[in-house]
This record gives C-alpha cells, structure tokens and sequence, in this order.
C-alpha cells in the first residue's frame, strides 16, 4: 500500500461569497510528499482553500494546479484529492465496511478487490471489529480513523485535513497526532491540514503557511517562522507564551531605540532609516534579570504567574509591561513592586514597522 | 454558486422591461388578461384563456430561476403541479369574486366589482359564523391543549406496554370523519345513546345533550377534542423527551418543589411547542366542517353552524358560486394572518432550540 | 434520527414501573372506548346494536362484514355485490398512488429548496404552506369549475392529482425540513468519492431521510384516506372512495345501517392502524409539519 | 416490515393498478349495437328493485344492446352529489332519479331535457300519462309548478302513512283503560285508524307515553316508550315535508308558486292560519321520543324508533314500509298495520289530509344522443306498461297509473297498499324554483329553532315570511 504524493500549487486563487471576500489573491506551493500546515484563526479561509483544491469550490480567479496540470476548471473527479472533514463527514447510513467500500464502489472496483482493501485499510486503522457498526455507535477517534481510511482507501495522491483534531478530546489528540505523522510516513502522500491551534501547526507541519483574511502572509518551516515572522500577525501568532510587543522610537545612530524601558541596542541589525516609530517584538525567553554588572534596564515587578518549574513575570515601566519566563528558583522571593532590572539581548530582539507590522530586519 | 455583483444602472425599473425573465411584470399581465377575458369571453374559452396567461406567468417565473438556479429544475414539477392545482384556481376564483356568477346557471358571469364584498361584510348571517366558528374553535383547542397535555404527561415516562397503550390513545385521529360523526351522533343519542343510558343510571331521566346550543356545542368540542387531543399530545411528549435529565437531577438536589420543577424546568421547553400546537390545531379548527356537520348538521337552529359549513351552503347548496368565492378571500387573508403568526412562532422556537 | 427513539428509549423523564402501566391502561382504555364501542358494534346483529341497556357482552356475527362486500337489497331478494370491494380498491389506489406521487415530486422539490435556494424562497415556501392550511372547501369551489372545463371530474386523473397537490405542501415542508438537517460535508465527502449530483441524491441523501420519508407518508395517508369533501364532489361513479361510499349506510331505507357502518370503519382502520404502529417511530415529525426539529 | 419494502410494495401496487386501468378501459368493447345508458338514482330498495327487474326483464324493442348502468347514491349524500355531477359538467349520467324540488334549479341550468317533444311523438307515452293521477305527475314533471312544460315522468312516487302497532293498539287493556280514560274507542283496525285526527293522535301520543317499569299491553317495560312520532329533523326536507301538511289543512299555504309573480309569502307563509297549524304540529312533538328535542328526528330516526319498538305508531314515506315488516331489519315485523295518515277534522266532520307528496321522477339529461333519448324513452315506456307496474307494486314499488292502482290485485300486494289510491288525492308539492334549497335551507333552520323550543310558532313563520318574500323578490319570482 504505497502512495506517491504529488505536488500542488495555486496561484492567485480568489474567491468571493456575495459581497464577502473568502480567499483573496491566494499563493502557495507545497512539495510532493509534504505535510503542509494550514494555519490561522477560524474564519481566514482556511476551509475554502481545502474546498478550492478539492474542487467542491470554484476559485472566482487564479489557478491550481495539482502534479503540474490545470485543475482549476476540471471535475472533482480525477484529482486524486480527498479530504477528511472537519466533522468527519461519515455516512451515517452506512456501516464503516460500507463507509470504506463507497469510493470504490463508485470508481467501480471489482467487489473481490473492494473486500481485500477494506480489509486492509480497516487492519492498518485498527478498526476491523468495527466493521459492521455504524458510525453513531463509534467514539470520536474511531470515527476519526473511519473518515481517515475512507479517505487513504482510493490512494489519493493529496490528502486535506480539515481541523482533523478539534473534534477529539485532549488525549486522542496527541495519539493522532502520531498516528497521522505515522500514516503520512507509511504513505508518503502529500498531506495538507488545517489547524487554528498553533501547537498543532508547529509540531506536525513540515511547512507552515499562516493566513489571513484568505491571503498567506508567511510560509516557512516551524523555526523559520518562530525565528524570523515576517510581521507583527505572525509573531504573534506563533509562539507561547506570545512575544512582547513595545513601542519604540530609532534613536537615529543606527544601533538602538528608545522604549519606555530605556535604550534598547539593536544589536548587528542595519538601520537604513534613522529616526521612525518601532515596535520591537520580544519573546519573553529573550528577557533575563539583570546580573550584577549588566547594563540593566529599569523595571518593576507587575505580576507573577507561578507555572511549576518556571515562572512568568511581567515587569513594568512607564505604562508598558514586558512577560519574562524565569526559572522557578529566581522568581522566590519576588513581590509585586519590587524593582525588578531586566536584561535583553539585542540579537533576538524583531522590529516591526508601527504603521504596516512589517518585520524590519 | 456564483459571484453576485451589483449593477448600478436602474433605468428604466426593472418591472417595466419587456423581458421573458421579468416575471412579476408577466404576472401582472397575465391578472390582467384573465380579468379581462372573463369579462368578455364565455366561461369556457375565458378559461383557457386565463390558464394561457397564467402558464405564460409560471414559464417567466421559471425561465428567470432557469438560469441561475440549479433549484429550478428540481422545484418546478411541485410548483407546477400546486399552480395547476391550487393557486390557478384560487386566482380564477379571485377575478370570479368580481362577478355575478352562479355555477348552476348558463348565464354568463356579470362584472359587479365590489358588491359580493360589500355584500358580505355588511351581512350580519357572516359575522354571526365567523363569531361561532370562534367560540367553537377556542372551546375545541383549549380542551385539546388540557386533555393533550395531561396525556403528554402520562406518557412522558417510560413503562411496560407504553408502546401499546400509545396507539390506542393515537387511533382516533385516524377515524373517518363520517364514522366519528355518525357513531357520536348515536352515542349522544337520547333512546339509544350510551351517553344517555349512562346519565340514566344516575337520573332516572334521559340525558338530551344536543337539545340546546350550549349542549350541542359541547357535544361537537368534545368530539374534536377526543379526536385530535393526541395531536396535541404528539408535541408536548417531543417537548417533554427534550428536556436534559440533568436539569431534574439538578433540581433534586435544589429539593425543589414538583410545582417549581414543572415551573421552572419543564415548561420554558414545551412552551415553544404548546404554542405550535394552540395556533396549529386553531387554524385546523378554523376549518371545522364535518364533524359539525355530520352532529348536528349546525343546528339547533344555526348556532352551531361554523363559516366553512357556510361557505357549503353557499357554493355547493345554492350554487351562489361568486358571493362563497369572496367569502372565500376573506377566509384566506384570515388563514394567511394565522399562518404567518404560525411560521413566525415555528421559526423563534427553530431558532431558541 | 432525530425524533425517532422517544417511543421506545427512556428520556429525561425518567422510567416508571406497572402502577404506571396500570394508570396508563385505564386512561386509555377509557380514551380508546369510542372506538372500541364501533368494533364491538360491528361484531352486532341489528338488534343487539340498538340494544337498551347497551349490550357488552353478545354473540358475535360476521354478517356486517359480509354485508359490506354483499347484501339483499330488500326482504326476500338475492344478495347483490355492493361494490364496496371496488371502493376499497379506490381508496388504496387513490390514497396510495396520491401519497406516492406527492412524496417523489414533493421530495425532489424540498431538496431544490434545501440546496438550491432561490431568490424569495421563503415566499415560496409560504405561499406553498398556505395553500395547505385553507379549508378544504375555500379551495374546492374553483377546482370544481376548472375541472369541469377541463373534464376532469370523475377521473382518477383528476382526483389523483388533487390529493398531490393536497399532500404537497406538507411533504415539500417535511422534507425540506429533512434535508436541511442533513450535514452539507457529508455531500461534499461524496462528491470527492466519486459520485455525481444525482448519485449523491439517490445514495446519500434519500437513505438518509427514509424515516422522513415514512413519516410523511404516514401523514398524508390519514389525511388522504379519511377525506371526506373532495371525494364526495369529485370522485366519480368508478372512483368513489370509501369514505364517501360509507355514507351509504346512513340512511337509505332503513336509517342508519349501524353494524355495517361499524364494519366498513373498522375494515377501513385496520390498514392505517398498521401502518402507525410499524411507523410510529416517525409520527411525531409527521404531525408537526417538520417545523419540529427534534 | 421495513420502510424500504412498503415503499416498494406501494409503487408495485400503484403500477399494477395503473395497468390494470389501462387494461380495462381497453377492454371495454365498443359494440356498435350496445347502448349504455347511466342513471344517478337514490340507492334504497325502489330504485334497486328497479334495476333489478331491468336485469332481468327488459328487452328494448330497437333490439339494441340497452345497458343500463345505475349509479346508487346514499340518499343523505344524493343531492350533493348530482349536483356537484351536473355543475361540474361531467356529463357523466343520461338520466337521474330526481327529487320533484330540484326541478327548477336544474332546468333553468340547462340540465334537465324538456320531455313535451317525445311525449306528443308518441300516443302510447301520452296515453299512459293521460292515465295517471294528475297529483304525481304535476309534482314530479312540470315547471312551472303545474304549468304545460314536462320534464320528467314517475319512477316512484310516495305518500306519507301512518304505521302502528296492532299488539299495541289492539290490546284489551289498553282499549279498556283508553276508554275510560278519553270516552272513546282506542282504534285497533285499519278502517278505524284511517279515522283519526291529529286530536286523537296527540292523545295516542299522551295515553302511550310509559316510563321505564312501567306496564304496556300487559308487559312491563325495559325502557321509556312514546306513542308517536314524525319527522321534525334538522337536515335536507326532514321537518318541512311534514309541516306544510299540517299548514295546508288549516287552510294555510307555503309561497305558492303557480300564483307567481303576484302571489306574495309575507302575509301568506306567516298567515293565522299558518300559524295555528304550526302550533299544532309542535304540540305534538312533546309525546315523542326525547331526540325530537335535538333537531334529529328525521325520516330515518322515527324509522328506527318504530322498528326498535320504541313508539306505538309514527307517520313515514311508503318508502319505508318494506324493510319494517322484515324480520331481519325489525323488531315489530309481525305486529304492524298501516293507514292513512291523521288529519285536520273539519267542521263537516271530514278529515283533511293534504300532505307534501314525496318520491321522484326520471328526467334526462339535455347532453344525452338522439340513440339514447330513444333508448329512454322506449325505457320509461316500458317501466310505466301496466305490466311492468304491477310487478314493481307487487315487490314493494307503488305505480301513480290509475289502471294499475285501481286494479283489485293492487290492494293485495302489501299490506299499505289500501291507503293509496285514497292518499293520492290529497297530495301537493312544495317550490319546484331553482331557489328551493335557500327557501328549504332556511325554513329548516327556523322550524329547528322551533322545534327544540327556542322561538314559538310567530317569530319561526313571520322570520320565514320575511326571508322568503325578499328573497323571491330579489330573484324576481315577487313582483309587484
């Protein structure tokens, strides 16, 4: 049972409902055999965009394009795509044999064949006890795992995922998400998923690509992302405990601003336009109390959010705070008031442009 | 699904282009003609003229949906059929209740406008109908609303032989109307009637129910509350299953009376559903007819007598084919009022659950 | 499905034992004992039905029920066929055909309305409920005019088509209401399975609301069975329906004919009885216009 | 049984109907000598009894293939639909027994063929109906009431009779304690019932009226018992038919339509007389059974209450007559003697009986081909031969031919057959205008309203009067 993924691509895809704008000038490319992440809060067009390469949807404009051939006009039939839906979308007048059976019945495989594959898919998905049950009889996951090999039996050569883990609870998630990473391996399909939780982008996507307002605004691997956002929408959206974002000003010798804390260095960062409002973004990992001898910035303790073995404190300074994770053992002790200096380190600090967000690096 | 963009050009309005897909200017042509041909035309050829107009009317009305609705094709037998069916025949009857027409008579149809309303409303024997059609149908629903809700109640819980016991209570609403009709008749009967045998027992004297009005108007609302009580029953056990168990575990706990657990628990969920039932079964008692009929064929006198056996009398009696069609309109703007607070009320219930 | 298990499953209220059981058999009983004088009296000779004090207790006969399908006509003449068969036949006929045609048309047209909304689809579906809730002789006046223009009348044509058009609105309500509960994923899953519209229609939708189905059809055939007006000024000499056959024994020569009355309706109860307790499941969405969602 | 199989089974059932529809209709051969001729009749035993004997007998002269297809309606249901048959314009019937009021409705709607045309071709026709009793045939063929135009002929013409019980009235003890209770003689034989009045009726009605426990001819009894009974009925003619012949022998009369336009109802419908005959005819209504008080008593009830024995006599349609001297239909089979019924004693002594004639005609329908109104007529003269008529009286049927009802094997066919040719003179008719169902409708509403007591005689006739006189006006049948 082997499936060779195979590459995918749209190309300014545009779609509009009446009045409202779902997907607006949409690119992004994904490799054959990738697993591909989706990701963004609910109602950015995530769903559409599945719907569109499904060919359910009918982009108003743009083109997609699936193993190097046109199919934005051409019937669903043929893609080679299938989808598990954000419901699982199970017939629910079928028994899970028959839910397996239904693609192939409908691409008129031969019954004999039909039995040996459902067999099969039903072993690898752990379901064959099932078989004869119907969907509303099964709990969350096996009906997760139904919908999962209603969808592999036809050898896709592009899976969609929509939000395939919101429907579970805590538990099953982190089981499915290793058995989809499994599965992905086993088959070597490209898989492309959607997800509004950022964990679930982060640990399975091999590429991410954020969207907003049915646009991409980043795509990269998980690091390039958490590393390098490229404007304040995705530095802020990924990540956690969520960066710090501080009014600044370029103090105009191309090495540091002015913030509400003091000055701030911009470390080996190029300052091409002296003098602009900024808005530096720190990630609260990138903050340490200041040992004796730093050059330290002033700060009072604001709140203390004790985590177990970390801590997150919030400092504050001229109406502005800042979240720093402390190790549990340096925040003992600590009260609100106290003066609390602070130390960042310039090399990690991201500057946005206040007016666009744009990253400035 | 397709992008819907507005055009911003609105000259001249749509109504007064001459296009295949302007359809409401079609239907008004189409009222037009048929008018206009019932006026001039013999009944016969003013018939086929009138259909012609309205097919032309249903074609526009369709021809517009073709195009961008795959729906159309779909909807249009079921449209076609209850154009053909009813809503032609209710337009027909519109332009009739202009006329003087008798059914029964080979004189062509007389245009006098406004007369068989003015008629109509100003007759003091309608009012009088449309007063007992009232009393009956308030009396008639609020018994069923009790008896059905009491029934509701002894069958919310689950039992041996509740399965059983249900159709008995269910079967008659799937009685004829002519047997119930009859066999109630008997059953009241004086002589022979058990309802009388049994006051018998007691009184020594026979029991004539349908000798006075007040009797008589029990006799008809006891039968049609017996008959449709069920129905009512029907939706307050959907209302009384959908409450969540836990509210009554919740309660328990609270030490809540059985008063204020019905008070404040069951009743916010069958209220939507008592509702529903109170305007559906008013509508249907609206349409009182055979039962009444059948009882005491309206009498003593006509203080039973409901406005659809009216309208009987009328059309299919004395053949005053015009005058019942206007009486006919009046009822249908009424039964339109009714139906609209129906839907209004169905769909805040949709919406709440 | 939604309304489905409340006559069977336990819900909220919770279970009670036989007192209940016992409580609940005499309410029926009590309830149901109109109906069960009318079975009684149709096990009666002519004597016994008119007996006073009533007779509980009797020999029973199966003349009524012979007597419905053949009877002398007067003292001393040979029994002739009443056609009461014929009459049965009609009813079925009409009834089951009627309901048959509204459930195909009305179905497709209630999925036109689920998936395809037009412009002024509630209006539509309004105008539709209202021509269903006008009584039955607002609307019967002008069908007797066009049908005799058209030459309807006495058809089976003619009288199928009205108990469609009759059953129509309900079924296209019900239906509608059906679908639109339906999951639009579950569609689109099987578009990318494979199927065309139609296909997705007949193998996915349509098993899905086979209980609305039922429950429709349950509906429309008491209503259309135990119609009383349209059948008597409609149907003809060939397509006389029970009910208005049925009025026959109210009065001929000797009044009211009570045992064969009370045969005719128990003959004429039995089919619709069965079909609510094998379907009784499904009722409840059934009375309600499908303006019940669960 | 699942859903999925019914559903099969019924689309299984309806395409085998349809077949067999199509294959029926295709069956059906078109035989060039066959003529079919379809009858709308009442279905009660004159009109099956007819088909019956057409089965049987009837041979057409022409040679031709006559089939004659009759359709029964129930009786309550009868005018509903003819009328809903002939207004539809199924044309679906050749001929019709009708009901003598509906006359002027249907013709002036164009349905009923006048029938002067076939009578003047045909002397045999026209000698048979100079042969018959003019009270029928004015009643059930001319409109104008009385007037020349012929639209029909006699299928079963009826009277009202009075039924009693011998072993009631015949009983020692009850003729001894009548006696001395009223100093006059308790009637037992026919001759001696034909004699009573309505006075000795209402005292019928007073002497029989037994509670339950009570004795009646020497037997005590299981139920209440009343002495008589006659229609006062809410629906169709059930209490009109009876009253106008209470107010024709005081001298009263209904509208009379043969004085038309001059003859007015205000002053004629509500006269003194009118009055009085209607106060007289509600006195009565106290002796019978108590469902009189609910507006039911009509033709059908008094019936069964006379067949269940629950009166000592009613008066009813001939029509009737047959099935309560039937043992299987009636409990008083053997024990019932017939007469003429009570009427107004006049101040010579004699008793009036004018009453409302009952039974219908045939009429045909104007639609009807030449090769059927021959077939028809070659039909109503073969029903109407003396032979034919003497048959039909001797199953039950009664014949308006005076040869046949003169004959003295006549009297021997049933026994109410001697108060025939005596009743027949006395008979009128109501309004034969195609307004009747209005004036019937409404009068029935009114006496309802009399007869369950809530508006005394005045208001009921003087509300009557009123309705008809404007509504006569309006239809122009009043003009002043």
């Amino acid at each position: 049972m082997s499936q060779t993924g195979a590459s995918l691509s749209l190309a300014n895809v545009s779609k509009f409902y009446g009045r409202v704008r779902a997907l607006d000038g949409l690119t992004f490319d994904v490799k054959p055999g990738q697993f591909f992440a989706l990701f963004g809060p609910s109602s950015v067009g995530k769903t559409t965009t599945l719907r569109t390469i499904a060919g359910l949807v009918r982009p108003d404009a743009g083109t997609v394009t699936i193993a190097g051939r046109d199919v934005t006009d051409a019937p669903i039939a043929g893609r080679g795509v299938s989808m598990v839906f954000q419901s699982f979308a199970l017939y629910p007048h079928l028994t899970v044999y028959d839910n397996f059976a239904y693609p192939l019945r409908e691409a008129k495989v031969a019954s004999a064949e039909i039995d040996r594959r459902v067999k099969e898919t039903a072993e690898t998905l752990k379901l064959t006890h099932r078989l004869e049950r119907k969907p509303s009889t099964l709990s969350g996951g096996e009906q997760q795992r139904v919908a999962l090999g209603r969808s592999l039996i036809r050898r896709p050569s592009i899976l969609l995922l929509d939000e395939p883990l919101t429907n579970l609870d805590a538990k099953l998630r982190n089981d499915m998400r290793a058995e989809l990473k499994r599965l992905h391996r086993q088959f070597g399909l490209t898989v492309i998923f959607a997800t509004p939780d950022e964990l679930e982008a982060l640990s399975m996507g091999e590429e991410i690509a954020v969207m907003r307002d049915g646009a991409v605004v980043q795509r990269g691997t998980p690091d390039e992302l958490y590393e390098a956002p490229a404007n304040l929408y995705v530095a802020t959206k990924i990540g956690s405990p969520h960066m710090n974002l501080i009014d600044a000003t370029e103090r105009g010798d191309a090495k540091s601003f002015d913030t509400p804390f003091g000055i701030v260095g911009a470390g080996a960062r190029a300052m091409a336009n002296a003098k602009g409002k900024r808005i530096l973004g720190i990630r609260p990992n990138d903050i340490r109390l200041a040992r004796t001898g730093d050059t330290a910035l002033a700060a009072t303790v604001h709140l203390i959010e004790p985590l177990g073995d970390v801590t997150i404190v919030s400092v504050e300074a001229n109406g502005q705070t800042l979240r720093m994770v402390l190790p549990e053992q340096q925040a003992i002790g600590m009260k609100m008031g106290d003066a609390a200096p602070i130390v960042i380190d310039p090399a990690k600090i991201h500057v946005f442009e206040a007016g666009t967000g744009e990253a400035i690096r | 699904m397709t992008s819907v963009t507005t055009t911003g050009a609105k000259s001249p309005p749509r109504i007064l282009q001459p296009r295949l897909d302007n359809w409401p200017a079609a239907f008004i042509l189409a009222i037009i003609i048929s008018i206009l041909a019932i006026a001039l035309l013999p009944p016969k050829a003013s018939f086929w003229v009138s259909l012609a107009a309205c097919a032309l009317a249903a074609a526009s009305a369709v021809y517009n949906a073709w195009g961008r609705y795959k729906g159309g094709l779909l909807v249009a037998p079921a449209i076609a059929l209850l154009f053909v069916m009813n809503i032609f025949p209710l337009l027909w009857s519109l332009g009739l209740s202009f006329f003087s027409y008798r059914a029964n008579r080979m004189k062509p149809p007389a245009f006098i406008g406004l007369d068989n309303y003015e008629k109509i409303l100003t007759d003091p024997t309608v009012w009088d109908r449309l007063q007992t059609t009232a009393i009956m149908a308030i009396l008639t629903v609020a018994v069923q609303m009790v008896v059905g809700f009491l029934l509701a109640l002894l069958f919310s819980k689950q039992f041996p032989l509740r399965r059983y016991l249900l159709i008995l209570v269910l079967t008659p609403m799937m009685l004829s109307y002519v047997a119930i009709g009859a066999f109630f008749r008997y059953y009241y009967e004086p002589t022979f009637g058990l309802l009388s045998q049994f006051v018998r027992m007691f009184t020594g004297e026979p029991f004539i129910l349908l000798a006075t009005t007040q009797g008589a108007m029990a006799g008809i609302v006891f039968a049609d509350a017996w008959m449709w009580s069920p129905f009512v029953m029907l939706l307050v056990l959907a209302g009384l299953v959908s409450v969540p168990k836990y509210l009554y575990e919740a309660a328990a706990i609270d030490r809540l009376s059985g008063w204020r657990q019905f008070w404040n628990i069951t009743f916010p969920y069958i209220r939507g559903l008592l509702m529903l039932a109170l305007l559906f079964r008013t509508i249907e008692a609206f349409k009182l007819f055979d039962v009444v009929f059948l009882l005491t064929e309206g009498g003593p006198g006509t203080s039973t007598e409901t406005i659809a056996i009216y309208v009987y009398r009328q059309a299919i009696q004395f053949n005053k084919t015009s005058d019942s069609t206007a009486i006919s309109y009046i009822l249908l703007f009424t039964v339109i009022v009714l139906t609209n607070l129906y839907l209004y009320l169905a769909n805040r219930r949709a919406r709440e659950a | 499905m939604a309304a489905g298990g409340f006559f069977r499953r336990s819900h909220g209220v919770g279970e009670a034992g036989w007192g209940r059981t016992i409580f609940a058999a005499v309410i029926s009983f009590i309830y149901f004992f109109p109906v069960l004088w009318i079975i009684l009296t149709a096990f009666k000779t002519m004597n016994d039905v008119l007996a006073v004090p009533p007779k509980f207790l009797f020999t029973p006969t199966l003349e009524n029920f012979v007597g419905v399908f053949s009877r002398p006509f007067s003292a001393g003449a040979d029994s002739q066929a009443t056609n009461f068969d014929l009459y049965f036949f009609n009813s079925i006929f009409i009834a089951g055909s009627s309901v048959f045609f509204a459930l195909v048309i009305g179905t497709l047209a209630a999925f036109g309305f689920s998936r395809y909304p037009l412009k002024g689809n509630d209006t539509y579906l309004f105008i539709i409920l209202t021509t269903r809730m006008l009584p039955a002789i607002v609307v019967i006046i002008p069908i007797i005019l066009m049908f005799r223009v058209v030459g309807l009348a006495g058809s089976y044509t003619g009288i199928i088509a009205l108990y469609t058009a009759f059953n129509l609105p309900f079924t296209i309500w019900m239906m509608k209401s059906f679908f639109d509960e339906l999951s639009p994923d579950v569609e689109d899953a099987a578009r990318l399975d494979g199927s065309s519209d139609t296909r997705v229609f007949l193998k996915i939708c349509l098993p899905q609301v086979v209980a609305g189905l039922a429950a429709t059809a349950v509906f429309g055939l008491i209503l259309t069975w135990n119609e009383y007006l349209f059948a008597l000024l409609l149907s003809g000499v060939e397509t006389r329906t029970v009910p208005v056959a049925m009025a026959q024994t109210i009065g001929g020569d000797i009044g009211v004919r009570w045992g064969l009355l009370a045969a005719i309706e128990t003959l004429f109860l039995i089919p619709v009885i069965l079909v609510v307790f094998f379907l009784q499941n499904h009722l409840l969405r059934g009375v309600t216009f499908g303006t019940i969602k669960r | 049984m699942t859903v999925k199989t019914m559903l099969k089974g019924l689309a299984t059932a309806s395409a085998m109907a349809a077949v067999m529809t199509v294959a029926g209709a295709s069956l059906a051969p078109a035989n060039a000598e066959e003529v079919v001729l379809r009858m709308a009749v009442p279905d009660w035993p004159p009109t099956r009894i007819m088909k019956d004997m057409f089965d049987k007998n009837y041979k057409a002269p022409s040679g031709k293939d006559v089939k004659l297809e009759i359709d029964f309606i129930p009786w309550p249901d009868y005018y509903t639909r003819l009328n809903a048959s002939l207004t539809s314009g199924e044309q679906k019937y050749n001929m019709a027994v009708s009901d003598s009021q509906w006359l002027g409705a249907f013709i002036e709607g164009g349905y009923y063929r006048k029938v002067n045309d076939l009578i003047d071709a045909d002397p045999d026709l026209k000698a048979t109906l100079a042969d018959m009793h003019p009270a029928p045939l004015q009643a059930y063929a001319t409109y104008p009431y009385k007037s020349e135009n012929y639209y029909g002929f006699p299928q079963m013409p009826d009277i009202y009779i009075n039924y009693y019980r011998t072993d009631i009235f015949c009983n020692e003890e009850e003729q001894a304690n009548f006696q001395a209770k009223y100093n006059q003689k308790l009637p037992c034989t026919p001759e001696e019932m034909d004699n009573v009045d309505w006075d000795m009726y209402e005292k019928f009605g007073e002497f029989f009226m037994r509670k339950k426990g009570e004795k009646l001819a020497g037997q005590v009894l299981d139920d209440d018992f009343y002495g008589i009974a006659y229609q006062a009925g809410k629906a169709y003619d059930f209490s009109t038919m009876q009253i106008n012949a209470f107010i024709w022998q005081y001298g009263g009369n209904i509208w009379d339509e043969t004085q038309a336009p001059k003859g007015h109802a205000e002053g004629v419908v509500n006269s003194p007389e009118a009055v009085k005959a209607l106060d007289h005819y509600l006195r009565l209504t106290k002796y019978m059974p108590p469902v009189v008080k609910t507006g039911s008593m009509d033709i059908f009830k008094t019936d069964e209450l006379f067949r269940e024995g629950k009166v000592a006599s009613h008066i009813e349609w001939i029509g009737f007559a047959e099935s309560t001297i039937n043992p299987q239909t009636s409990k008083v089979s053997d024990k019932v003697a017939f007469a003429l019924p009570p009427g107004l004693r006049g101040e010579d002594g004699q008793i009036i009986r004018w009453a409302n004639i009952g039974g219908q005609p045939f009429v045909i329908m104007t639609w009807s081909t030449d090769e059927q109104i021959k077939e028809i007529t070659d039909f109503v003269k073969w029903w109407l031969s003396p032979e034919v008529q003497h048959q039909y009286a001797a199953q039950g049927g009664q014949s308006a031919i005076k040869s046949v009802y003169n004959d003295p094997k006549y009297v021997t066919y049933r026994p109410w057959n001697r108060t025939w040719a005596p009743g027949l003179d006395w008979q009128k008719d109501t309004w034969h205008i195609p307004e009747f169902f209005e004036l019937l409708v409404q009068g029935q509403e009114q006496y309802d309203l009399a007869i369950t007591g809530k508006q005394d005689a005045k208001t009921t006739l003087d509300n009557i009067a009123a309705f008809q006189e404007k509504l006569l006006k309006e239809a122009g049948h009043i003009q002043d």
